[in-house]
């Protein structure tokens, strides 16, 4: 099936999001709360577009809009532009220190306004973690409570038993919100301290026990016992190797 | 017939042009440390090893990722990490017995080596033919197996 | 920034302070990298009249743009500083992994100045750049100290550091980094020495970028190509590495043997050759960072000099070998083996070494201090080991062959220019590179403009040796060349396949600086001028661009080229005007002018 | 009028719905039941409990029937008279009869009065006349008449019916119901729902409430007639767990509605199987929303998703789906009862049939009315509301519930209908009518809804959380005297961003109380920028209540109110507030009959 | 101490658990009825749901916050709603919140640290007619004024001593 985005004829198969369409075809089209492993969320609404079916023209969120019939899409129009810039105006007061939002900000040449700013908060509620942690098979986050109080968090706020300490959450936030840290002590991220797996030979804190056993459960392989960091099973391979070539 | 990376590194002289045209080839800039294959040398003793993703045919790697960001690539036989669909969980690097697959907190991917789709760069670049990507047949798979042994003793050694 | 990092450290080790620094872009397109960049900023910083092993003396190391980067054999550093052993602008440069390691970690130098009260190193880790202790190194080998310091740090460091000889100011000291690739000449270890440096380490995981992605894999394909193709950077240096030279100069003869006292034809070239190596010791190949032509060697000794290092090279196979009269190969090599292992210019001291042999059979030195003798390889051996710890006679070794000759009365036997040991090429055999030792602005040395490969490899055309004219015109323009070559990082012996335009066009597309091929070239004439500046204003004169009177005046004794001696007068005169210098070597108001001097 | 009695068989109707049960409706029914079990009474009388009047504000209210008496604010007191005059003798008793506030003349029936004679009742035909509990009371008024009739229909002349009747549906969207089922019916799956969605959760209406609670088989027999004509085999009622009543009513109509064979395997002997559920809502007013209603139902947390897909097609569990509303159902029955045309000749030509409204606020007859699409919004605050109390200005009309708008009072005689009300800026949504006088502060009211509405946003799209979260901060300034026109530009980019971006209607609908109030009173928000003043003395902030000493009567009423004893005076002297004890409450003003209490 | 001090018994959730099958549907409606019975939801009970129906503990958990309904905390013995429709609203509801916040010194979601007193506000109670309206447990308060709070928190045995002011 053939549809125009933005003057380009694409080639599409019926059922793909108009987001998917564009992308494979290199058009951009801005978003905030999308991610190729999760597919469209349809949350933070930058990837709205124009689009123009037989009977009517209406805007849509592309991540979301299944390409079903033969469209017109446009992904920039005034008014596009102008709700995507607002949207980020908004969600800049919600994570103001994050590089990703300022750079945003500056990009769309948001209009200063009086709002409060919360310098400390983070979060955009993209909502990217939760899904990552659902993939996972924990999801020891997910987002409570509701309307403006809604937030990212482990029930009760407590440290989560089921939390295996991968991280793929704060890797995941684009604006850095989810707190991770990392000693030689151990992980902790929220709000529990998880006993690291130290490298045998790099003496690296390279997972979580939850980590190794997640590894083993879905591989069989109890190799990820090995106890050494990725960088070193592979020096410590090349060194056998050394030594059988030797 | 599925063409494989055979690595030779007794043939292998340090000189490191495979990670520099690795690091290229993927991300455009020359950085051994993203590079998708790694020579490992032994300075005093003049060895150095080439070390790079086995292609296994049950790879731990695809097996442990949670949105199936790694895929077999059905012409090439490449495991291949799909970057936009990685979430950066590093399970991957963690799983993998040899050491194959990396995390780079810069851009925050994984990465290992996809055969550069069927045409690898290091093979074309590399000077002294330590690595070369031949047809599947006895000899090649023999010597890779041979290879792959090494791994695998060296793996259960260490496990 | 692309090819450039843009940013230098400084370290003033007297205070312990470490800062960050931008480079000047018109700097960096002046004077390119490394050895020219490095010049100019030691130019602009210091005082040429310091005393070389003082605290106001700097040490700088200086990568190019292209190190780093796939461009062509494109590893190398520089250290730049006033040489201890003669006074001039010394530049050293050296392969390996640790030019390219400083760049990921995001620097294209570092500069050192004053004094440390105490031994240190210094350790990068990309943004992080501390001094740390080396009180437990002091003393320590190259091995051991590398050794200690990538368990210290990080496995995956580059370390460049000295040896024992560096730390005692031994005047050839050098530096050494992954324990066998050397910035070997002018005594640049001593100065580290000097500053109670003992290592630089660094581990960086960044990367590079060039202004051309696509330009400049089209670049260096194609002069990866041509290397390939060459006999010599295909095949030659690949099979026997630089000592394939062995032969090749025996045959020409221009293998000086004895301290340059006999016709330059060995009896037993043979057995010191590339191909009894490559027969008998070699284990492999290695190449340096980024290098398609390997021409390093992995050797092994199995008698009774039992061991595995590196080399030795052709210079070092030659000076410990027909210039000592040796021709126990492994013995040359575990010579070559200590050199490194301790810190010491393998050249200047078997150069050295042969000096004082000859002064020692001739009855100058006496037997109860030096028991050197011709084909003595034992004794050349304990030799090395003394000097780098400046043991008994050793002391006197350490000062280099010049002082020592000069200190017995008899400065003619040391085979030197501007007091540092002249490599293995019998210039008399080879006009231009006698005028090539006699102007080189580090004193002797044959990788300023090495005329060898015109006039014995016939690269790229074949010249006659025994003429002069156009001597000077051909070796200007591979002076300007090497300066090129030094200071955008690349490997010497990439010239011998590639040439202006293949390296022009990798540092255009990776710089993105356009610049023509001629323009390029100046910018070697400007460094090289920079250089003479530096010399002219330590002290140095017209006087000093000589030969060994014995080079000058005792015509060959054997060989092919029996009879000859350098013609320095008739080439010398011409090489200043060409050069635009006027006729007492000193660059005119013009020249200065046109280089933007 | 001389009041007669009959002497026939009676029936006391006792109205229970929670505005009657607040007021002590409950008593009264227990009260009359003891009564008649402890009185001889000559005629048989039956007690009923009904739902509600509608007529709340006069609650409890007692209906004897067949003698068609109503007697107002009756309490537990007042049943031995009732049974010892009424009952025994036919006595009226004048007290409890309504007093028509223009002829000031007793009334002695509701349907000789304005707030009833004016209505016409389709959806609430039944309420607090049956009891809801009594599936006989149902049949008894043609209950289960047009599922017998239906049933020996095709599903797609059941369509056709719904569809030429031109019935809407009556939960805000409009949208031709008849259609839906159609295109419901046309997806090719094996499983189909239906929904009946009963969350109702806009602040100030009710009738949902009201019918569930009332007429809980007009309901059920309306779903069942859908299951007929689109092939569904289960349905689920999602009703607010607060309405207990609801839920208790629907229970019991459902079991006797299975008892009866109009729920289960083959009903009344058809091929027709199909049951029904109850779902409990959680308490979120987004859940209204039907993707968010079918996430609920599901299991989920009550998030609406991208609707470019219908429920029609994939709704509940990914199946095809039919939602209506509670309102919506009970017009069901009505028009296979009567027929598509005699439904489709009530009301304006976009909209069929009546809508039932909650008639709140500052007006005069308080409660639930029902009135033919088309009947202008004066006929409806003065003809059936009775106006504004205490001789206040009138000064707008909220409708649509918290995403609806406010219109003015130059607009009082716009006919409501769906589409006119979307012309105006504001919406049918479920019918609330919320009536605002002088005394209500227009920028107050803007910022109100926000406030409810950030707080009942589900919070997964963007412009909607931050934009309520961003309004709500702003009007809050305003409120305070702290806003700059500046901020009036900045609400309505987010307003416009809103509606065009949101996820869902909520978060698209939510900036309109903002627009439209901006729309039409955007005086009263430069009076609050500009002069730190708020008109209507509500603003706390912007606000001092003073008594003006010429109207003052000196009755001590204020005083007697005030919760802060801020207000003091000698008897028959004008009083005065103490400004530093004030807590700007307002009861003053409330209470005082002279309108001696003024703001500034 | 709070109005249900009762012991979180294991029992009573098997008991409650057991009328539904173990489906993800039924999560609210179980949740419902253990609010039923405790009069607020507690984390032991979700946790014994989440087990139950097989889902993560944050999924049931992000439901009992979202909706309103649940109280993730024991209530006070007398537990005023007050309603904040639209019609109580601008019949002055919000200054009957404040009224109780100035006597009481809570704030809607609040229970008094005597465990006496809690404080909601409802949407709509549906009973417009009688705005404002406070529900104090099940009963039914119509036509609250600001000085008639203080006489029905007195009448539910409140201590009367304004907070500020």
């Amino acid at each position: 099936m053939k549809i125009r985005i933005d003057q380009q004829e694409i080639d599409v198969n019926p059922g793909e999001t108009i987001l998917e369409a564009a992308r494979q075809n290199g058009i951009n089209i801005p978003t905030l709360c999308y991610h190729e492993a999760f597919g469209g969320q349809g949350m933070c609404r930058m990837c709205m577009v124009e689009v123009k079916t037989a009977h009517s023209t209406n805007l849509v969120a592309s991540c979301t809009y299944p390409i079903n019939e033969v469209i017109e899409v446009h992904t920039s129009t005034p008014v596009i532009e102008k709700a995507r810039r607002t949207i980020i105006a908004l969600l800049y007061r919600t994570a103001p220190q994050s590089e990703f939002m300022k750079k945003l900000y500056q990009e769309y040449k948001c209009v200063e306004n009086q709002l409060e700013i919360n310098e400390n908060e983070r979060c955009i509620l993209c909502r990217l973690c939760v899904r990552a942690c659902e993939e996972i098979g924990s999801s020891a986050i997910s987002a409570i409570l509701r309307g403006t109080e809604k937030r990212i968090s482990t029930p009760f706020d407590e440290a989560s038993t089921v939390c295996i300490g991968c991280a793929a959450c704060a890797n995941i936030c684009p604006t850095g919100a989810i707190e991770l840290s990392q000693t030689p002590a151990g992980r902790t991220i929220w709000n529990r301290t998880f006993a690291v797996v130290t490298c045998q030979r790099c003496g690296q804190a390279f997972a979580t026990r939850e980590q190794l056993d997640y590894i083993a459960q879905h591989t069989g392989i109890k190799g990820s016992e090995s106890k050494l960091c990725d960088d070193c099973r592979k020096k410590n391979l090349a060194a056998q190797i050394e030594q059988y070539a030797q | 017939m599925d063409k494989i990376l055979v690595v030779q590194p007794a043939k292998c002289t340090g000189c490191r042009t495979c990670e520099l045209i690795c690091s290229f080839t993927h991300t455009g800039e020359f950085n051994p440390e993203i590079s998708r294959i790694s020579v490992l040398t032994y300075e005093k003793v003049g060895f150095s090893v080439p070390m790079v993703c086995q292609q296994c045919g049950v790879a731990a790697c695809m097996e442990v990722c949670p949105v199936g960001a790694i895929a077999k690539n059905n012409v090439t036989g490449a495991m291949e990490v799909q970057d936009s669909k990685c979430i950066g969980c590093k399970m991957c690097t963690i799983a993998c017995p040899f050491g194959a697959i990396h995390y780079h907190a810069v851009n925050n991917i994984v990465s290992k080596c996809d055969l550069c789709g069927g045409d690898p760069a290091c093979v074309k670049l590399c000077p002294s033919g330590a690595i070369s990507y031949v047809e599947a047949n006895a000899g090649s798979i023999s010597k890779r197996k041979a290879f792959a042994a090494k791994f695998k003793n060296v793996f259960e050694e260490v496990s | 920034m692309y090819g450039w990092k843009g940013q230098i450290l400084r370290v003033d080790l007297t205070s312990g302070a470490i800062s960050k620094e931008a480079l000047k872009i018109e700097d960096m397109h002046n004077f390119i990298g490394a050895r020219g960049l490095g010049t100019k900023l030691f130019f602009d910083e210091v005082n040429p009249q310091v005393d070389p092993l003082s605290a106001e003396n700097k040490l700088i190391f200086m990568t190019g743009p292209l190190t780093g980067t796939l461009a062509t054999s494109c590893g190398r550093y520089n250290v730049v500083t006033k040489g201890p052993l003669n006074g001039t602008i010394a530049a050293s440069n050296s392969g390996g992994c640790f030019g390219p390691e400083l760049k990921f970690a995001g620097y294209d130098g570092i500069i050192f100045e004053g004094k440390s009260a105490q031994p240190v190193y210094l350790w990068i880790s990309n943004q992080e750049a501390e001094l740390r202790s080396a009180a437990d190194l002091w003393g320590k080998t190259v091995v051991e100290t590398t050794d200690l310091l990538r368990e210290a740090t990080d496995d995956d460091a580059k370390v460049a550091c000295i040896g024992p000889a560096g730390e005692r100011m031994v005047k050839f000291a050098n530096i050494l980094n992954e324990y066998n690739r050397a910035a070997g000449r002018s005594g640049v270890g001593a100065v580290m020495g000097s500053k109670n440096l003992k290592a630089v380490v660094v581990r960086g995981t960044g990367g590079i970028k060039v202004a051309d992605n696509a330009g400049f894999l089209n670049a260096i394909n194609d002069a990866r190509g041509k290397l390939k193709a060459h006999p010599v950077t295909g095949a030659g240096l690949a099979a026997y590495g630089t000592n394939v030279l062995v032969n090749i100069l025996n045959e020409h003869g221009t293998l000086p043997v004895k301290n340059y006292s006999e016709g330059a034809v060995f009896a037993n070239a043979e057995k010191i050759s590339g191909e009894y190596q490559a027969e008998h010791n070699l284990v492999r190949n290695k190449g340096c960072f980024g290098c398609s032509m390997g021409c390093g060697r992995v050797t092994k000794n199995h008698g009774k000099y039992q061991g595995i290092g590196e080399g030795p090279e052709y210079e070092a196979t030659w000076g410990f070998g027909s210039d000592m009269g040796v021709d126990d190969f492994e013995a040359i090599s575990k010579a070559n083996f200590l050199c490194n292992e301790l810190g010491l210019d393998s050249i200047s001291m078997a150069t050295t070494l042969a000096c004082a042999t000859e002064m020692t059979e001739k009855g100058i030195i006496p037997r109860d201090k030096s028991d050197l003798s011709w084909g003595n390889a034992d004794a050349m051996i304990d030799k090395v080991r003394k000097t780098a710890s400046r043991e008994g006679f050793g002391d006197e070794l350490a000062e280099g062959s010049y002082r020592l000759a000069e200190l017995y009365g008899h400065p003619e036997y040391s085979m030197s220019v501007k007091k540092q040991e002249i490599p293995a090429y019998d210039p008399r055999g080879q006009q231009g590179t006698g005028l090539n030792y006699a102007t080189s602005n580090r004193g002797g040395c044959h990788v300023r403009g090495y005329m060898t490969a015109p006039e014995i490899l016939g690269i790229p055309v074949k010249v006659d040796p025994d003429a002069t004219e156009g001597m000077p015109e051909l070796l200007k323009i591979f002076q300007d060349l090497t300066a090129v070559v030094d200071s955008v990082g690349m490997c010497l012996f990439t010239t011998f396949g590639i040439g202006l335009p293949e390296i022009a066009e990798q540092y255009r597309t990776a710089t993105g600086v356009n610049i023509s091929d001629a323009d390029l070239l100046q910018s070697g004439d400007r460094i090289w001028n920079l250089e003479r500046l530096f010399n002219l204003q330590a002290g140095f004169s017209k006087a000093d661009d000589t030969l060994p009177d014995r080079l000058l005046n005792e015509p060959m004794k054997g060989g092919p080229h029996q009879g000859k001696v350098v013609k320095l007068d008739q080439m010398l005169p011409i090489y200043y005007s060409i050069r635009g210098w006027d006729e007492e070597g000193v660059p005119t108001a013009s020249k200065l002018e046109e280089l933007s001097l | 009028m001389q009041p007669a009695i009959n002497d026939d068989k009676r029936m006391i109707l006792v109205c229970c719905g929670t505005g009657c049960l607040a007021n002590g409706s409950m008593e009264v029914y227990r009260a009359l039941q003891e009564q008649l079990a402890t009185t001889e009474v000559q005629v048989e009388t039956y007690t009923k409990s009904t739902g509600c009047n509608g007529w709340c504000e006069k609650g409890p209210l007692v209906k004897i029937m067949p003698d068609d008496i109503t007697y107002c604010r009756v309490t537990a007191k007042d049943i031995p008279e009732i049974a010892a005059k009424t009952l025994q003798n036919g006595e009226l008793i004048n007290r409890l009869l309504y007093r028509d506030p223009k002829t000031k003349q007793r009334v002695k029936s509701h349907h000789e009065i304005d707030f009833y004679k004016k209505q016409h009742k389709v959806a609430l035909r039944n309420i607090g006349e049956i009891d809801p509990a009594s599936i006989e009371d149902y049949i008894q008024r043609d209950g289960y008449k047009a599922l017998g009739k239906v049933l020996e229909m095709t599903p797609l002349q059941v369509i056709d019916e719904i569809i030429k009747s031109g019935l809407r549906g009556r939960g805000g969207g409009g949208f031709p119901t008849g259609q839906k089922w159609k295109a419901c019916a046309a997806v090719d799956a094996s499983t189909r729902y239906i929904i009946c969605n009963g969350d109702e959760g806009d602040p100030g209406a009710f009738m949902d409430r009201s019918i569930m609670e009332g007429d809980p088989h007009t309901v059920i027999e309306g779903m069942i007639i859908c299951a007929h004509a689109i092939g569904a085999s289960s349905g689920f009622i999602y009703v607010r767990d607060e309405y207990s009543l609801a839920v208790k009513n629907l229970g019991i109509a459902i079991n006797d509605a299975r008892t009866r064979g109009y729920l289960g395997p083959q009903i009344l002997g058809s091929q027709l199987s199909f049951d029904i559920e109850i779902v409990r809502g959680g308490g979120a007013f987004v859940c209204g929303e039907e993707t968010a209603l079918m996430a609920s139902i599901e299991g989920n947390v009550g998030e609406p998703r991208d609707k470019y897909i219908y429920p029609t097609e994939k709704g509940l569990w990914g199946q095809p789906t039919i939602i209506n509303n509670v309102e919506t159902w009970a017009n069901v029955p009505v028009i296979m009862n009567g027929g598509a045309p005699a439904f489709a000749a009530i009301g304006t030509e976009g909209s069929k049939g009546t809508k039932v409204f909650s008639l709140v606020g500052k007006v005069i007859n308080t409660g639930l009315v029902e009135v033919p699409m088309g009947t202008t919004l004066r006929e409806i605050i003065y003809g059936i509301g009775g106006g504004i109390p205490g001789g206040r200005k009138f000064k707008a009309v909220q409708t649509g519930g918290p995403s609806g708008g406010c219109i003015p009072a130059d607009m009082l005689d716009l006919q409501v209908d769906f589409d006119n009300l979307t012309k105006a800026g504001s919406m049918m949504g479920s019918g609330g009518l919320i009536v605002m006088d002088e005394h209500t502060c227009m920028v107050e009211i803007a910022r109100y809804y926000v406030n409810f509405l950030a707080g009942e946003s589900c919070g997964k799209c963007a412009p909607c959380r931050e934009g309520l979260k961003a309004m709500l901060e702003i009007l809050t300034g305003i409120c305070k005297g702290e806003g700059s026109e500046a901020d009036l530009d900045f609400l309505r980019e987010i307003g416009e961003t809103m509606q065009i971006a949101s996820l869902c209607a909520l978060g698209k609908t939510a900036p309109n109380p903002v627009l439209s109030t901006l729309n039409y009173f955007r005086d009263e928000y430069l009076s609050h920028i500009n002069e730190h003043h708020c008109p209507a003395g509500v603003c706390r902030d912007l606000t001092r209540f003073y008594i003006d000493v010429e109207p003052c009567t000196g009755c001590g009423l204020c005083a007697k109110n005030c919760p802060m004893d801020a207000i003091s005076g000698d008897r028959k002297e004008p009083h005065v507030i103490d400004q530093d004890k004030c807590i700007q409450c307002g009861e003053c003003r409330n209470q005082c009959k002279f309108d001696a209490v003024k703001a500034r | 101490m709070a109005a249900d001090s009762r012991p979180i018994k294991q029992k009573t959730f098997t008991n409650i658990l057991d009328q539904y099958p173990a489906e993800k549907r039924y999560i609210l409606a179980m949740m419902q009825d253990v609010q039923g019975e405790y009069k607020y939801l507690p984390r032991e009970g979700m946790q014994m749901i989440a087990a139950y129906v097989d889902v993560p503990l944050s999924r049931v958990y992000s439901m009992a916050t979202f909706y309103k309904a649940f109280s993730l905390v024991p209530k006070g013995r007398i537990n005023f709603k007050v309603c904040d429709g639209t019609a109580c609203h601008i019949k002055g509801s919000n200054i009957i919140i404040d009224q109780v916040y100035q006597y009481l010194g809570i704030r809607p979601g609040e229970t008094t640290p005597d465990g006496e007193f809690s404080l909601e506000t409802v949407n709509c109670l549906g009973a417009c007619a009688l705005a404002p309206a406070v529900v104090a447990n099940e009963k039914v308060h119509p036509k609250v004024t600001s000085s008639g709070i203080i006489d029905i928190i007195k009448s539910y045995g409140g201590q009367i001593n304004a907070t500020s002011n």
